[in-house]
């Protein structure tokens, strides 16, 4: 390698090397402008990734008229980066292909001895949009998007703050993708920052394509169904959790920002509790409490009090549930485990399919598989509309990837319920809080401000108490606890 | 072992032991919900007869308005063996699915078992965990397998039929108490006090008929059950009855609260008179070594069933209540006397002893002599809708 | 019983094996001791004369107090 | 490190643990009316006990008391170290055995009482093998889930609450102090705890003395209204009196039977227990013989435990004989005889050891 390059001069061979070296692509470009001082400046992009507009007015005319190449640029710029023509060729080479992969315009002008590196990146993408995952009705119907740079644009005009800092790095030895971390400085604990920081500096990867890639290094346990980073593509509320001192995770091309440390109880929260009247977003909250129960639970009790505990249901229930049972032929353990097979089969589809079928698919599923296997004896109704009260009830939650950990614990407890009935569901849930006591994000205990208690924290807890009410500018209980350390 | 290969083992012992059976597991289909027992007992033999109603479900999604058509609402099932387990146990000849005790709403019991004595078979409800003992237990008079055997009109199942109008009847006519379930029998007796409790019999029958037959027949007051009368209960072993009258008085002045309607010789007439039971209470003094035993009634009566006598002034309302208050008083101890003749303590009299002085010598010989005063004081509240009575001639001679 | 041993041996022996293997010898010595004491009672039980503990204190606890008095 | 408010509640449940569901009957059988008074001084004594303990924690600050054997006896205190071993052993599977005996006669006959064992052992394991912390808070979040549905329907059975069932009070006074073994079990076992006192942060005196004394009341409290509401006739000679009143609870016409969730409920009162006596258990291994790894030992524990927990005793009768019998004797050596000779020495050892530097 040093061999071949040497005596090979940048001036004269860096630009044709670099042609090769990409397998001479059919959208790299590779311009001589010539000044009026017929000296010649080559001109080296990605025409694919580059900004076409700032190449012909701004770098094209600035070097034809001279007016570039005087002032050499400041160090640390972002947009202007000169190369020193001296440093061995093989390093300026690497450095060089680097820039253009990554959307830069390379100038090099052989006879002033001059490399510039300038940042012309812009890659086609999608435009602000409103966010797929959690629609609001009232409040901003911005959403992040793949680009990050519209994506801190979004979070800066929500935090108009000097403090405000991003900090970047590249992470992904083959992808090489950029990963941005956001956070106040005078409001997120030091600690905090810098286990952020080390955690991703710890990351050992080839390629970062989604935020989840991040999750993933950086959580603190694996073996958990619950998320303990938070995941949005909300600005509005990346900006109210980066004012609470937390930290956020951006990563180039995804629209899902991570936001660090995440508490339990703020997964039943939505952005839309704080632009509603305090009482509403306090019984919406109880609403999502209980759908949450409902969605783990009501499919194990339903088991267990059918096939362990009959006298707990009243006696007319209890003959019009067996009414129902005459002729099935499944014992009921299966039925329920079957029928919610089958839901989260409907479901999946449901995604996958093009929006037109999805109509189709879901009258499908609704019709065919409630009415008729009810009708065919196959299933008793009782057990479709408990399925179908998880299954809704499986929605509320306004988190995504918590509605998914839902889902695998309500298959366990169904499993525990058909097992032992109420005792098992009992070890189940004894087991489910001990996980719950036990887990940590980012050092702040998951279930705070519960345990640890903090009293004063409840106010925005199980009640979302009137702004006026709460202390201003209190950090959550979760960021104070860091601090203190 | 990494944690990871932990969890793993774990999850695999957990369904290791969920693909072995388990044990209480039963599906609701394979149960037979009783909603009525019964127990005999033959002298001579000593054979145990148990009776279980069983609900039949098909009947049960009358919820979508499709009463079974002309299947039973219940399947009435008897067995028999030397003990109340074997007969238990022998319903399987018979019965195809797990009985179901829990929801069982009312026990009964022949008379000639209730007479025999009833300890072993509260002992033994007492023993399953899932025979509840807080339901009323009625003692059956005649023969228990036609009762168990009798359909009831309009609320299809018996047992809740019996329960409801043992309800009604504690409402308007007082003639059943509130303390006539099994556990009450059983704590009252241990405390060897008495304790009354109500009496189911079948009505006149035409024939044998199914249900349809029953729901299909105008006439309610014939081929069902009747709840009347009450069984005195002493030792676990029934001692007598009271008829109906003597029943509201017993429940009167065993501070039980509920209305009923008395009819009071008035002014050579009578004069009918809806009351209400408000308080009682036992107060215990003694004079010259003799213990005597004060009771307070307070009623309330309204003129709504006042239909031979309406007081217009003041003074005439007073005489009414002290007419009412002496009357009413007379009857109490007239009944009290007549029962404690026959040496029945129905009013307690005993463990009111042992309550207020533990440690008497001789509390049964105490409470036999022990001197009873009723007081009855009566109060106008309540009334009709008329202001004054009609007073044209042509009333009850 | 031998339903028993399938578990428990496994169960007994991997995690003794694995022990070693992580050169805990002492963790191994305790574990072994706690374990196979465990294992005794439940072979007492397969084996259908099991030592019921409570007698077992009652006996000690008499012979102690005999010790004291005599 | 666990809160002063943790402990409490730890002391609180620990004590309440199986007593709700064994002794009750049996008090009530002894003490016929006045029974209720009969867990009050059983509770004072139960505090005077702690009292002992605390002197004896105190003397070698945040020690737990198989450490301070070993500093009081050097190798001997290994043995009474191992003797503690066994007793936590021994009272953790009597717990286990009292829940599969207490579900297999209520709700779940068939069941093999070992499935129950196990199960609560899986779980118990993985609390603690997560920490201090982890079991105070569990136990902090499942106290009130346990305190308010007990109390509530305790409330809602007062319907049929009749006086005359607590009435002649007073009878025979003197016959509620014959019921010793009620001094060891449950108060002399709370000693368990003071293998958690050195992970409290402050003030863990006060809270256990307060948790002592709350819990007796609760229990007394309980006795009271099951008194009142079944009667000493009944109350006395039913096995789980608990569970009969819960079983006759009707909330109106519809709900009649809510028996099976509430003990379901209530049984978590054990979990409590024989959590805190496997982590004592799995403390005094550690500090005994300071092993590098966790999980093996609880399953050697629990394997030990479950195996017990069936050979504890043969049957209720034999249990209830013996215990009567034994439980003092056996409770009283750990409890008091021991830890008050460990006191002692570590005295005179101190003593002698602050002669010379006098000089």
């Amino acid at each position: 390698m040093e061999r071949r390059t040497k005596g090979r001069s940048i001036g004269s061979d860096l630009a044709g090397d670099i042609q090769t070296m990409l397998g001479s692509p059919p959208d790299l470009v590779c311009r001589s402008l010539i000044t009026d001082g017929d000296r010649i400046v080559k001109c080296i992009y990605l025409d694919s990734l580059v900004d076409k507009r700032t190449i012909d007015e701004f770098i094209v005319s600035s070097v034809q008229q001279n007016a570039f190449a005087e002032e050499p640029a400041a160090s640390g710029n972002q947009y202007i980066q000169e190369l020193p023509f001296t440093a061995p060729y093989e390093t300026v080479r690497q450095q060089v292909l680097q820039a253009v992969v990554a959307g830069k315009c390379v100038l090099i002008d052989a006879a002033r001895e001059r490399l510039s590196l300038i940042d012309t990146y812009n890659a086609p993408g999608r435009q602000v949009d409103e966010p797929r995952t959690e629609p609001t009705i009232r409040g901003a119907y911005e959403g992040f998007t793949e680009n990050i740079r519209i994506n801190i644009g979004l979070i800066r005009k929500r935090i108009a703050n000097p403090s405000l800092r991003f900090e970047q790095m590249t992470i992904g030895s083959q992808s090489g993708s950029t990963v941005m971390m956001v956070y106040m400085e005078n409001l997120a604990p030091e600690t905090l920052v810098r286990e952020v920081r080390s955690r991703l500096a710890a990351i050992r990867t080839d390629s970062v394509l989604e935020s989840s890639y991040v999750e993933e290094y950086i959580e603190d346990r694996i073996l958990t169904p619950f998320p303990t980073l938070l995941d949005t593509e909300r600005p509005d509320k990346t900006a109210a959790h980066l004012l609470e001192g937390k930290v956020a995770v951006m990563v180039d091309g995804t629209p899902f920002v991570l936001i660090a440390p995440l508490t339990f109880f703020e997964l039943f929260s939505s952005p839309e509790d704080y632009y509603q009247r305090a009482d509403i977003a306090t019984f919406i909250r109880w609403i999502r409490l209980i759908s949450f129960f409902a969605a783990v639970f009501a499919p194990s009790l339903f088991v267990a009090a059918t096939t362990f505990h009959q006298e707990l249901i009243p006696t007319e229930l209890l003959i019009s549930l067996t009414a129902q049972r005459e002729g099935v032929p499944l014992p009921a353990f299966l039925e329920v485990m079957l029928m919610e097979i089958v839901f989260e089969i409907i479901r999946e589809a449901g995604l996958r399919m093009p929006r037109a079928v999805g109509q189709a698919l879901s009258i499908v599923g609704a019709i065919v598989l409630g009415q008729a296997a009810v009708e065919a004896g196959l299933i008793s109704a009782a057990v479709v509309i408990v399925v179908a009260v998880t299954g809704i009830t499986n929605f509320v939650v306004p988190v995504y990837s918590f509605g998914m950990s839902q889902r695998l614990l309500r298959f366990t407890f169904i499993l525990l319920a058909g097992f032992m009935g109420l005792f098992g569901v009992l070890c189940g849930a004894l087991f489910l809080v001990a996980h719950l006591v036990s887990l940590k994000s980012f050092g702040v205990p998951y279930l705070t401000p519960l345990a640890p208690a903090s009293k004063d924290d409840w106010r925005d807890v199980l009640v979302r108490a009137p702004r006026p009410w709460m202390k201003p500018n209190v950090l959550p209980a979760s960021i104070r606890r860091l601090k203190r350390k | 072992m990494s944690r990871r290969q932990r969890a793993a083992a774990a999850v695999l012992a957990l369904c290791a032991a969920l693909l072995t059976s388990c044990w209480d597991k039963v599906e609701i289909n394979e149960l037979s919900l009783v909603s009525l027992a019964g127990l005999d007992r033959d002298p001579e033999s000593g054979i145990y007869t148990v009776y279980l109603q069983v609900i039949n479900p098909a009947t049960g999604a009358s919820a979508q308005g499709a009463p079974g058509g002309e299947q039973s609402p219940v399947y009435t099932y008897a067995a028999s063996g030397k003990s109340l387990a074997e007969a238990q146990v022998t319903f399987y000849k018979l019965l195809p699915r797990r009985m179901l005790l829990h929801h069982t709403k009312a026990v009964l019991i022949s008379e000639r078992a209730a007479r025999q004595g009833m300890r072993d078979y509260m002992n033994f409800s007492e023993l399953q965990p899932d025979a509840r003992t807080s339901i009323p237990l009625l003692v059956v008079d005649g023969s228990i397998a036609e009762v168990m055997r009798t359909f009831t009109p309009l609320e299809r199942n018996p047992a809740d039929s019996i329960v409801s109008r043992l309800d009604l009847m504690y409402d308007f006519t007082l003639k059943a108490g509130r303390r006539i379930e099994l556990r009450d029998v059983i704590e009252r007796v241990e405390r060897e006090e008495m304790v009354v409790i109500p009496i189911v019999a079948a009505t006149s029958k035409t024939g044998h008929l199914n249900s349809f037959d029953v729901n299909a027949e105008i006439d309610a007051n014939r081929n069902q059950l009747r709840v009347s009368g009450g069984a005195v209960i002493r030792d676990y072993r029934m001692v007598g009855r009271l008829n109906e009258g003597d029943l509201v008085l017993y429940h009167v002045l065993t501070g039980e609260k509920g209305r009923f309607v008395r009819r009071f010789p008035f002014r050579g007439g009578h004069i009918t008179v809806n009351m209400r039971s408000r308080r009682m209470e036992q107060r215990l003094d003694w004079q010259d070594g003799k213990p005597v035993v004060r009771i307070r009634l307070q009623f309330e009566f309204s003129t709504i069933a006042m239909k031979e006598y309406f007081p217009q002034t003041l003074d005439e309302l007073k005489k009414l209540e002290q007419h009412l208050n002496q009357v009413f008083a007379e009857e109490l101890k007239t009944f009290v006397n007549k029962t404690r003749g026959k040496g029945w303590d129905l009013l307690r009299i005993r463990s009111l002893l042992h309550r207020k002085a533990p440690n008497l010598p001789d509390p049964d010989q105490a409470a036999s002599e022990a001197e009873i005063k009723i007081e009855v004081e009566t109060r106008l509240r309540g009334m009709g809708n008329l202001g004054r009575l009609y007073d044209g001639a042509g009333g009850e001679p | 019983m031998w339903m028993l041993y399938a578990v428990l041996a496994p169960l007994i022996v991997l995690q003794a094996a694995w022990l070693i293997r992580k050169k805990m010898y002492r963790d191994t010595a305790v574990f072994a001791a706690v374990s196979l004491s465990g294992f005794g009672l439940w072979a007492s039980i397969a084996s259908g004369r099991p030592i019921i503990l409570n007698a077992l204190i009652g006996r000690i606890i008499d012979a102690a107090m005999s010790l004291l008095s005599g | 490190m666990i809160s002063r408010a943790q402990f409490y509640l730890l002391t609180v449940n620990f004590t309440l643990g199986t007593t709700l569901f064994v002794t009750i009957n049996e008090i009530i059988q002894r003490g016929k009316r006045d029974a209720w008074m009969m867990p009050l001084w059983a509770g004072a004594y139960g505090m005077l006990a702690a009292l002992l303990w605390i002197l004896l924690l105190r003397s070698s600050p945040g020690k737990s008391p198989v450490q301070i054997a070993r500093e009081a006896w050097g190798p001997a205190g290994v043995i009474v170290g191992i003797l503690y071993l066994l007793w936590f052993c021994m009272i953790g599977a009597w717990a286990l055995r009292n829940v599969s005996d207490f579900m297999n006669v209520t709700i779940m006959p068939r069941t093999p009482p070992s499935m129950f064992h196990v199960m609560f052992l899986l779980v118990a394991g993985y609390t603690v093998v997560q920490g201090t912390e982890t079991i105070g808070r569990l136990n902090g979040i499942v106290t009130p889930f346990l305190v308010f549905p007990f109390w509530t329907i305790l409330m809602l059975a007062t319907v049929d609450w009749d006086w005359e069932r607590l009435l002649p009070a007073f009878q025979n006074p003197w016959e509620i102090f014959r019921f010793t073994s009620l001094m060891g079990f449950p108060f002399m076992e709370t000693f368990a705890l003071m293998m958690l006192y050195p992970k409290v942060r402050s003030g863990a005196a006060g809270a256990l003395l307060l948790g002592l004394a709350s819990a007796a009341m609760s229990i007394s409290l309980v006795v009271f209204m099951v008194t009142g509401l079944l009667g000493p006739e009944r109350a006395g000679r039913i096995l789980y009196p608990i569970y009969t009143v819960v079983q006759e609870v009707e909330l109106g016409d519809v709900i009649v039977n809510i028996h099976s969730v509430l003990i379901v409920i209530l049984i978590t009162l054990i979990f409590i227990k024989l959590l805190v006596l496997l982590y004592a258990a799995f403390e005094t291994i550690h500090q005994l013989f300071r092993p590098a790894s966790r999980w093996p030992h609880l399953e050697a524990l629990s394997i030990l435990l479950s195996a017990a927990a069936v050979v504890i005793y043969e049957n209720p009768i034999q249990n209830r004989v013996l215990n009567g019998a034994i439980t003092i004797a056996y409770d009283v050596f750990h409890t008091i005889l021991i830890p008050a000779l460990m006191l002692l020495s570590l005295r005179l050892r101190r003593a002698l050891q602050s002669r010379p530097r006098r000089r």
